[in-house]
């Protein structure tokens, strides 16, 4: 048992680079659970994060969209989105090329995922990252999704990626801890930033606390996309952290709609022992 | 396919340092190697980031280009509220998505 | 049924680039044989030829490397190389992205694939198509396998996505030709380029006519590349055709070394009905 | 992940007319934008077709820059195992794996 910590966060570059336009009750609380996030992280002591993500075309574009991609470079640069606009300062996050290959050769025996030796980070991990490991001193490995251009993948695709995931990390001597990082509802960077729908968050939440697989892979793209917005393709950030704990059940941290951060946020942990 | 055209040279300033280089030194050069139309070409070289909304250019990536170009927030979200308003609906890509 | 030909070929940038320094009478009973492919081809009267194959660092590098990748661009321009080295002239080959879309939502059910709106094709595809198409007037629509920069998917996973290619294939109202392009054993662009291991080659293609998926699953590439080469790698687009065609049976049509072409040259067709 | 670069820059050269201008106009300041060691720099810039082979770059990449540095076939070949000679075998990379 390799998997030390599993969960799942928001991202937005609104969390950030709006900090000041939120209410401040509000984004304290929030930022509160994400300190209370950092402190669990920590005490698992890790050796590494994985963290699944859904990049909004910082790498990867449609000349060679990969539907699911793992780094394996010695190490990653981010912002790759201005230092001002996102406020925070571009950084060199360390990543562990070996442990990388050992992963990817083992997930690659159920998912045909890209690797990618060169990465550059955006807000959606950034952000995270900001958070959960201030000092930018705990090895690396990003996963992602496409969730941006369709076609994408099909979630119980998804699903099987998150079981690979942890087969693989059960294998390997290190400590992982596993985060995702994805909006449910929202319509980000559209002229309805701000949208969120409330009701069919928590319904998903709820879905994703039960690690109910087959209410979590139930939503098809043309459902999400009328009831989530396009930015709602992103629960396959999420689907991959319940599939790795499949069979743990989940605790929601927090949950509250920001508008100004256009998204639902949110922190919450899955059980793993 | 224009549109990914469109999105492609968008994209590319939004991340490579080079790109932007050229688009300040030698636009029309730089544009001309992308295969676009007149109507695409006028949006980037303005910009009309309500007409680019339009065209179907995904925000994840036209609010980097607004940004650069000293769109502050609210004015990026009023752009492509005015493009819709000047232009009609948006016409391809992910937000004009008829889903079955 | 949507699938009207199915068969394997060779690719090497010899095959044209070359061809003055081969063995006259070798080389033109090779090309007498791709003659024939295209004949048979033509008489299949198909709407859009999928070809698979295992391109060489023109499109897909190492910093964001599918596993597989499905192309779904309207037109396609090769070669990527110097026309002068290669001795092909540069066109645009027509794509159809529509059919291109369809196929990889389908796939995508099973195979966790890249798609890409724009592809340059290399020796790769160019080689058979100089032969198989002439006039670059039939769709084209590329796929590619990572043949070339471990970490490489395993031949099960190449497998089923051979077998979600017909799946995908015998949906559509189209009538399709799918094509693999690949070496056998040989250690192309090396020093040791113009080796080739006959035993090896033959044992394989028994196993391919044969499409004995246990006995084609079973290379290792520690095997494969001791005994095969890198270009061994490429078995892979073989494999592909194979599950494709699984239950039919292949005819060799032409193997013989050809050591300046750096690969035993091969043309085989799958029997389907 | 010098080797990474190395060959990123020969792929680049490959695929990219931009990349050759650069390459033949200020071969240095595009150096520089690799992260490559002396040697590496070096052995591109000379060219140095043996050495390349020898610091592990894959041939599939190198017979192209070769060609484009002109070399014939044969001097290709030839280069590759001279530098197997004068620097011993594949440091890295593909031809230097040992599959288990
Ligand atoms: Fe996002
Ligand atoms: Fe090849």
């Amino acid at each position: 048992m390799a998997l030390v910590f599993a969960g799942v966060c928001s991202h937005a570059p609104g969390i950030t680079g709006r900090a000041e336009r939120a209410d401040p009750a509000l984004r304290d609380a929030f930022y509160a659970q994400f300190d209370a996030m950092r402190a669990a992280l920590e005490e698992s002591r890790p050796d590494a994060l994985l963290l699944v993500a859904a990049e909004h075309f910082a790498n990867f574009f449609m000349d060679n969209m990969p539907s699911l991609a793992l780094g394996m470079a010695e190490s990653y640069e981010g912002p790759i989105e201005d230092e001002a606009w996102l406020k925070i300062n571009r950084v060199r996050i360390p990543g562990d090329p070996e442990l990388s290959k050992r992963l990817i050769e083992r997930v690659m025996s159920r998912s045909d995922v890209a690797y990618a030796q060169e990465w550059k980070f955006d807000h959606g991990v950034m952000v995270p990252l900001h958070f959960l490991t201030p000092r930018y001193d705990l090895p690396v490995i990003p996963a992602n999704i496409n969730c941006q251009g369709p076609p994408l993948i099909p979630l119980h695709r998804v699903w099987k990626f998150g079981r690979a995931l942890r087969e693989a990390i059960d294998e390997a001597p290190e400590r992982i801890a596993l985060i995702g990082t994805g909006g449910i509802s929202h319509w980000p960077a559209t002229p309805d930033s701000g949208m969120i729908n409330e009701a069919w968050d928590r319904e998903f939440l709820k879905r994703w606390c039960a690690n109910d697989r087959k209410a979590l892979c139930s939503y098809s793209d043309a459902e999400t996309y009328r009831d989530a917005g396009q930015g709602g393709f992103e629960i396959r950030t999420f689907l991959t952290v319940a599939a790795a704990c499949e069979g743990a059940t989940g605790r929601l941290w927090f949950y509250a709609p920001i508008p100004i951060f256009a998204v639902g946020c949110t922190i919450a942990t899955m059980e793993i022992s | 396919m224009s549109l990914y055209y469109v999105q492609k040279a968008l994209y590319q300033l939004n991340r490579d340092p080079r790109a932007k280089l050229r688009f300040e030194s030698e636009r029309d050069a730089w544009l001309s190697e992308y295969e676009l139309t007149d109507e695409e070409r006028r949006a980037i070289s303005e910009p009309d980031i309500g007409l680019l909304y339009v065209l179907g250019v995904n925000g994840q990536i036209l609010m980097h280009y607004a940004a650069m170009c000293g769109y502050e927030w609210n004015a990026y979200l009023d752009a492509m509220r005015q493009g819709l308003r000047e232009h009609g609906p948006v016409r391809e890509g992910l937000y004009a998505t008829v889903w079955e």
